[in-house]
């Protein structure tokens, strides 16, 4: 008992949780302050969070290359971990910078909103340095449990209702399968632990036989899959998109994305390496199909929040394809063109902030007749973003774009970067649509524009700044991103 | 020769078995029974009247005569109530009250043809746990009641009764986790048998009863129990003033006798595991049980008086008092004990 | 005797079930009950398999999943009561500004 | 495993048969005469209005889903505080931040009014 | 200085977008002129190419520059990797050569929001500029792709009544081809990782031009690279985009695009498709000389029947386009030289005739041939003007359409073409027809329509714009050999390659099979 107890001690290392332990701690003195500071007032709680996540970002990328491991090899901070850490912040931050202004307008300025923000930031982040399934459950639930009261924030109103109702119902039920699949893979290997579990099938010394792994496997897939948006797990996102509240909107699709897919490869890179064959296969599948549905359903919609919430299916579909690669390219690919496309989504939902009014009107297609005319600077920003979803050089979604597909190429997955990419042309006309109406349509009567405010201009000059020096300078956010491989 | 465990030797563990628990459950019913009339009778001569005086000596007959009566009353199930629920939620709320007693330890270990008798129906070593499940699962019975029999009373004293008995159920779990921070154990048997030996280890003549070193706790649950079994002051669901009698405002016949039993047994078994935990249990001068039923009494004695005593609480007041004031001391209570036991190491 | 996979296929049953319950009912806190039949179900399987291995992982895994569930339980109810404040009703057909 | 849960199963088979017996029994032998007016349910004798099936203050369903996240907690002290003497400092260092978290959260449901009555 | 002067020249008009912008957007003529200012430098700084000796007996790159841009460990390295040859020179100059004179001619024809066409303007002539000099298929890729951007807005917010549907088939059409390119282009870079070129000169094409693919590989790749660019020349099936396009876009976006971006397809073909893939291109040769030949037939009869002037004008593109493809898939010195000039004519000559066409528009609005008639009395200067252009355009001995069209006939008649050649032919007869046909009812005839009675003629600005054109129409027709002998020792150079490697392919083939094999799987 005593050597158990001292041995706890010795396997702690706080310094493999401190970012997100940090970032916990200022989830609650966020609470504290909100609780105890006047009603309505958030400008000021909004900058202490920004404050925290910045100190955090300085301790996060402390652990560049420390490769601290803790907690009985629960939770590592390695460069893996460090990269997404850092996509994470700058998710969390330019979420923050453009929610002030929106909350306090659609009238729910609530301090909780931002201990919500960074507690789910903290949950991304385990779930990224996680290598025992306990804790990338754990990190996966803290995120899942804070977006849903996030996607459902504006009591009052139905739309951010169903949002987060349909979230928190599927949710909880991916939650389900991926548990399922935890309980199969601990019967088959006798641990939770990634690399115990790698060992397990590498020694061959299985408790129960392995068509279980396989299905374990699968249900796993099947959780993380959900959480990245993949077809066919895909339905909830346009509603949830389109019904929460657009900051929250903004982060989903960039910062929980990106979570899940850190862990999703960890997971299956580490401990199903021995099942690579079938995932793969899988995957090249999914990914295909993923690409498809997002990109051909998105052409049909006219409200450009939906649009951009099938966008990021479709995104999620490109990413998958460096994950079908499975190589190293590929695998790095997927770093990058996470980091990316958090600048170039986040930077659009930004422009869509300043673009609707209260209670989210004219978001819409016509709405935006003009938008380029009345808003010049907001009309610039959303052409970069959209270019760069487009992945039309130099952006950064085109670097993103292309480091996926020569990982693909290096796999021999030839056609499969053939239709990722027949896929992107014909993600361009639904976004060359947008900007038809920003530039090609005269400005419709005037829509009584939300005025600009610091913040949400901060967010999007930052945004637009990631976006193109990721695309004209991409190389050494690559070489990074490169070097963050296990 | 040392003794050896019964479960060796099924008949006789079963024999043994069902009689613990036939004499357990008889004793029960009985105090039960003569519970109402000595809260009758004691508040009656607190309030200088002489309470029941006409069946038997002293009113003795008293509550066999009530028992009949209310057996061939009619029983009344309301249009509009759902049936079985209806039916449903005096047992729930009866046989959690029963069945809790099968943890409490009556007696040390007698030793019958070498083989080891407890003098416990059940001893779990997550006894405490028991314990608190069904103290959870009382409160089902009281919400039932009160939702199924539709009326409005009822379902106010249920809902009521529920946050009531759930913020305190809270407030008694926190307090105990003192206790087995000392006893560093959940079984009730192992807890009494901690508490014969010397105060602290040192002080020989008092016995080591936790109610010494957890006074704090002590009081904490057996205010929070009172408040769960909705004793005086805490009566609120069955606030007859103002509810009519709450969540059993529809029912009749024995189906209320069962609600009343269901108090009063209730109140028995709080005082049995208060006793066990607090206050050494069965251990004492006399042979054990003896002991435990002296203990018990003395509880049910220091309720019925607090009922002639105290007016009711406000639902406000009796809920600051369960969120605001308990559960607080309950933490400092366990952070207290955790420096104290650590400085002591 | 009764088999780990005894337990197992309980529970992979009372999955199903869940999983089945889920995808049918309407009524949302039916369906919310049924995600929390599948998490038990899950639960199942992790203590029947932890004594089956002998090590504990499974049922320390168990303690953290009935405190997450307990947590998107608030959560949730929180959500439902929230809807059905707006909307006077909980049936998930009822979600329907957003195509579902 | 068995011999210590086998008695509770007995003691709740007859506490059952106990309430089951005397519910029937005097449903049987106890007179019957329903009448409209004495299934209605009671209001003070005037005439039921409404249904009792309506919404009630959104204050117990807080006070509901407080206990579960506290109740919860409490589950985690039990384990802990069987073995708590083993684990020595660290031990009560950890279970302290987890009661520190939890103190934080309570202070926040405070502050909020969720504990707040009338 | 020379050592970055193509980068220099590049990026010159970047630095003009950054001071543009501090010009308050109403005070139109400034910002006019500044933008004129910053494409003369930008002739200027391109003007020592021009007169530089060296091209006339090296076939190589000069003023080459050369920096690391983006390097991730051993996965990939893009560099920095520009140079100019004698095939790439004459286009540079081009480029520089029309951007003063198109930025002249919007002066009265662009009024709402001129701020940002200056910008686009001056962004397309960057994007051009570094596609034509790019020596890395990444730069170029990139280049190619942002040379959509400026154009697409062109078209869109200055266009004419379909400019929207014109702006977008235009973007879907030349991006989904480049994209198809780009997997080609990686895809050959990870074959020149194999095959054991060195990891630092990423995807430098004059190493590429090395490799050795196996033929049933090139067929793939060669299809990538050669669809894309059909696209943007355009070649016949996928023309469609150019007249939409070409109509719908202000004079002077249709200016550049037939001046500058057709040529990009072409050159794509010289530079790229055909040294990369010298096998499947001899596979192809037939096969897209068909094309190129239904090109300019079908270029000619379409425009026969325009009723527009400017459509018309588009359509002649498309057939003196496919002269050009003719004369490079000649696969010799008469052809490719015939070829180049041919592109620098067209784009001179295409160039002037939009030219043209915007000034009459901009004093009509309208394009319909019945609309006028009889404007020679009128405007006499312009009708001298219109006919030189005209008659260049058909490719009149002395004129510099003729020199083009004559080599290119002459390589096809050489190469085993022949055939194609006689059908090419009857292009050139066809345009003479649809040429003065048109001119005839422009100009001539009596001047019947009271709305052209009062046409002015030309004044002193669109009369200077037009003279450096009409020059060169000249020059070239009279002394081609100032282009020929900057440009030859390259074509030749290039021929040499093809063949070479191709007959290299021969022996070699059946080695390369196992290693292709592999790279396959």
């Amino acid at each position: 008992m005593e050597n158990l107890v001292q041995d706890a001690i010795q396997n702690v290392n706080m310094a493999a949780i401190m970012p997100s332990f940090i970032l916990v701690l200022f989830g609650m003195a966020v609470m504290m302050v909100t609780v105890f500071s006047p009603k309505g007032k958030t400008a000021h709680i909004s900058w202490v969070s920004i404050a925290g996540l910045v100190i955090t970002a300085f301790v996060a990328f402390g652990g560049w290359n420390a490769n601290e491991v803790g907690f009985h090899g629960s939770v590592v901070m390695d460069n893996f971990a460090t990269f997404f850490n850092m996509t994470f912040i700058v998710a969390a931050i330019l979420t923050i910078l453009m929610s002030d202004d929106y909350i306090q307008r659609e009238g729910y300025p609530l301090g909780e909103y931002y201990a919500l923000i960074l507690f789910t930031t903290a949950g991304a982040m385990w779930m990224a340095s996680g290598t025992d399934l306990l804790t990338i459950f754990l990190g996966l639930e803290v995120l899942s449990v804070s977006l849903y009261v996030l996607a459902g924030m504006f009591r009052n109103q139905l739309r951010s209702n169903e949002a987060g109702l349909k979230y928190f119902f599927l949710g909880a039920f991916s939650t389900g399968f991926l548990l399922y699949g935890v309980a199969l893979l601990f019967g088959v290997t006798g641990t939770t632990n990634l690399q115990g579990i790698a060992d397990a099938f590498a020694s061959g010394e299985t408790m129960l036989d392995n068509s279980m792994a396989v299905a374990g496997m699968i249900l796993l897939g099947t959780g993380f899959l959900f959480k990245i948006a993949a077809a066919p797990f895909h339905m909830w996102t346009p509603d949830v998109y389109q019904g929460a509240p657009t900051p929250i909107t903004a982060f989903m699709s960039a910062g929980p994305k990106a979570a899940a897919f850190a862990a999703f490869v960890r997971v299956f890179s580490v401990s199903l390496e021995s099942m690579q064959v079938e995932w793969t296969s899988m995957l090249w599948i999914l990914a295909v199909l993923t690409m498809i549905v997002g990109n051909v359903i998105a052409i049909s919609q006219d409200n450009i929040k939906r649009m951009l919430a099938y966008s990021s299916i479709a995104h999620a579909g490109y990413a998958m394809v460096g994950m079908a690669a499975a190589n190293e390219i590929g695998l790095s690919g997927i770093l990058f063109y996470m980091l990316a496309y958090t600048f170039m989504n986040m930077g659009a939902f930004a422009v869509l902030v300043l673009a609707g009014k209260k209670g989210e009107e004219n978001l819409t297609l016509e709405g935006f007749s003009g938008f380029g005319y009345r808003r010049p600077f907001l009309g610039v920003a959303m052409t970069i973003f959209l270019f760069s979803l487009m992945g039309i050089p130099p952006t950064a979604g085109f670097a993103g774009k292309f480091y996926i597909f020569a990982g693909a190429l290096k796999a021999d997955l030839v056609w499969l970067a053939v239709i990722g990419v027949l896929n992107s042309a014909v993600s361009l006309y639904y976004y060359l649509r947008v900007m038809v109406y920003m530039y090609f349509r005269d400005p419709s009567e005037d829509f009584g524009w939300v005025k600009m405010n610091v913040a949400t201009t901060a967010s999007i000059i930052l945004a637009i700044v990631g976006v193109l020096l990721l695309g004209i300078l991409p190389g050494p956010v690559m070489e990074l991103a490169k070097l963050s491989l296990f | 020769m040392t003794p050896v465990s019964l479960s060796n030797n099924w008949p006789l563990f079963l024999t043994t078995m069902i009689v613990k628990i036939l004499v357990v459950f008889v004793v029960l019913i009985l105090i039960v029974a003569y519970a109402t009339w000595v809260e009758r009778k004691v508040i009656g001569h607190m309030q200088t009247r002489l309470g029941p005086m006409e069946t038997g000596w002293h009113g003795l007959l008293q509550p066999i005569a009530d028992g009949l009566k209310l057996f061939f009353k009619e029983d009344i199930i309301p249009s509009q109530a759902s049936k079985f629920t209806f039916v449903l939620a005096p047992m729930m709320l009866l046989v959690p009250a029963f069945i809790t007693f099968a943890v409490v330890p009556f007696g040390p270990d007698i030793e019958i043809g070498g083989y080891l008798v407890t003098q416990q129906i059940a001893d779990l070593n997550v006894g405490v746990l028991y314990v608190l499940a069904m103290a959870g699962l009382g409160a089902y019975g009281i919400v039932l009641a009160g939702w199924s029999s539709n009326s409005k009373y009822s379902l106010l004293g249920g809902i009521r009764s529920t946050a009531q008995m759930i913020s305190y159920e809270l407030a008694a779990g926190l307090s105990i986790v003192a206790v087995f921070m000392l006893a560093e154990t959940l079984s009730l048997r192992e807890i009494v048998m901690l508490q014969r030996e010397p105060l602290w280890g040192v002080v020989d003549f008092l016995p080591n009863w936790y109610v010494f070193s957890q006074p704090l706790a002590f009081g904490l649950f057996v205010v929070a129990s009172l408040a769960e079994i909705n004793r005086v002051p805490f009566d609120l669901p069955e606030a007859e003033t103002e509810l009519v009698s709450g969540f059993c405002t529809e029912y009749s016949s024995m189906k209320y006798a069962l609600f009343f039993m269901a108090e009063y047994a209730n109140m028995v078994v709080i005082s049995a595991i208060a006793a066990t935990l607090f206050l050494g249990g069965w251990s004492g001068p006399f042979p054990g049980f003896i002991n435990l039923l002296i203990k018990i009494f003395a509880f049910m004695f220091f309720f019925i008086w607090l009922r002639a005593t105290f007016p009711r609480v406000r639902y406000d007041q009796l809920m600051k008092l369960g969120w605001k004031i308990m559960l607080p001391l309950g933490l400092v209570n366990i952070a207290l004990t955790a420096v104290v036991v650590i400085l002591m190491q | 005797m009764v088999t780990v996979y005894h337990y197992l296929v309980l529970s992979a049953i009372l999955f199903s079930l869940g999983t089945l319950g889920v995808l049918t009912r309407r009524n949302a806190i039916v369906v919310f009950m049924c995600i929390e039949l599948m998490l038990n179900a899950v639960n199942l399987s992790f203590i029947s398999l932890s004594s089956f291995l002998g090590n504990v992982d499974g049922q320390i895994f168990v303690f953290f999943v009935m405190t997450v569930a307990a947590a998107e339980a608030a959560v949730g109810l929180a959500l439902i009561i929230a809807f059905y404040r707006n909307k006077e009703s909980i049936e998930v057909d009822e979600v329907s500004l957003l195509k579902w | 495993m068995l011999d210590s849960y086998l008695p509770i199963l007995v003691l709740i088979g007859i506490a059952l048969a106990f309430a089951l017996g005397c519910v029937v029994l005097s449903g049987l032998v106890g007179m019957r005469k329903p009448g409209k007016v004495k299934l209605s349910p009671y209001e003070c004798g005037l005439p039921p209005v409404g249904t009792a099936r309506e919404k009630f203050p959104i204050k117990f369903y807080l006070v509901a889903v407080a206990f579960i996240v506290f109740d919860l907690e409490v589950v985690f002290m039990y384990p802990w505080s069987v073995v708590f003497k083993k684990l020595g400092l660290f031990g009560a260092a950890t279970m302290g931040f987890f009661i520190f978290v939890l103190v934080i959260g309570f202070i926040y449901d405070w502050k909020k009014g969720a504990l707040e009555w009338e | 200085m020379t050592d970055h002067l193509l980068s220099l020249m590049t990026f010159f008009p970047i630095l003009g977008i950054l001071f543009l912008l501090f010009i308050p957007k109403d005070n139109e003529g400034l910002l006019k002129s500044f933008t004129l200012v910053v494409t003369l430098v930008v002739f200027l700084i391109s003007l020592p190419l021009a007169f530089d000796d060296v091209f006339k007996n090296s076939a190589g790159f000069h003023y080459t520059e050369f920096a690391e841009w983006i390097s991730v460990g051993n996965y990939f390295q893009m560099n920095y990797n520009i140079g100019v040859d004698g095939i790439s020179l004459w286009l540079v100059v081009l480029t520089t050569f029309i951007m003063p004179i198109t930025v002249l001619s919007t002066w009265n024809a662009v009024e709402k929001n001129v701020k940002g066409f200056m910008a686009l303007m001056l962004l397309l002539e960057t994007a051009m500029l570094g596609a034509f000099i790019s020596l890395d298929l990444f730069l170029f890729y990139i280049f190619w792709e942002l040379m959509l951007i400026p154009m697409y807005f062109m078209i869109g917010i200055w266009g004419g009544g379909r400019r929207i549907y014109a702006a977008v088939k235009f973007f879907l059409y030349t991006a989904v081809g480049s994209l198809l390119m780009l997997v080609a282009i990686i895809y050959v870079y990870y074959m020149a990782a194999q095959s054991g070129v060195p990891f630092e000169n990423g995807f430098s094409i004059t190493h590429f031009y090395s490799l050795n693919i196996a033929p049933e590989l090139q067929t793939w790749l060669f299809l990538a690279f050669a669809f894309s660019f059909a696209i943007k020349v355009p070649m016949f099936p996928v023309h469609t985009w150019l007249p939409d396009a070409h109509t719908e876009a202000p004079t002077a976006g249709s200016v550049i695009l037939a001046a500058i971006l057709l040529k990009m397809g072409t050159y794509g073909y010289l530079r790229f498709a055909m040294p990369l893939f010298p096998d499947a291109t001899f596979k192809f040769i037939p096969f897209l000389s068909v094309l190129a030949v239904i090109g300019i037939i079908y270029g000619a009869l379409v425009a026969m029947v325009q009723e527009d002037v400017k459509k018309l004008v588009a359509y002649s593109s498309v057939s003196h386009l496919g002269f050009v493809m003719l004369g490079l898939f000649a696969m010799n010195l008469q052809g490719f030289s015939g070829g180049m000039i041919q592109m620098i004519n067209h784009g001179i000559s295409t160039g002037a005739l939009f030219l043209i066409v915007g000034f009459i528009y901009e004093r009509r609005h309208t394009r319909l041939i019945v609309e006028f008639g009889g404007l020679a009395k009128q405007m006499p200067i312009f009708a001298t003007i219109f006919m030189i252009v005209t008659l260049s355009s058909i490719g009149l001995p002395g004129t510099n359409g003729f020199v083009g069209e004559f080599l290119i006939l002459m390589g096809a008649f050489e190469s085993e073409l022949r055939w194609f050649a006689v059908f090419a032919t009857s292009g050139v007869i066809f345009a003479a027809v649809y040429m003065l046909w048109m001119f005839q009812r422009v100009m001539f005839g009596e001047l019947d329509n009271p709305a052209n009675q009062k046409l002015k003629d030309l004044n002193a600005r669109e009369i200077a714009l037009m003279l450096p054109l009409l020059l060169f129409v000249f020059w070239i027709g009279v002394c081609p050999n100032t282009f020929f002998e900057k440009m030859n020792p390259a074509l030749d150079n290039m021929i040499q390659q093809i063949k070479g490697k191709q007959m290299a392919q021969v022996e070699i083939v059946d080695t390369t099979v196992a290693k292709n094999d592999y790279l396959l799987k």
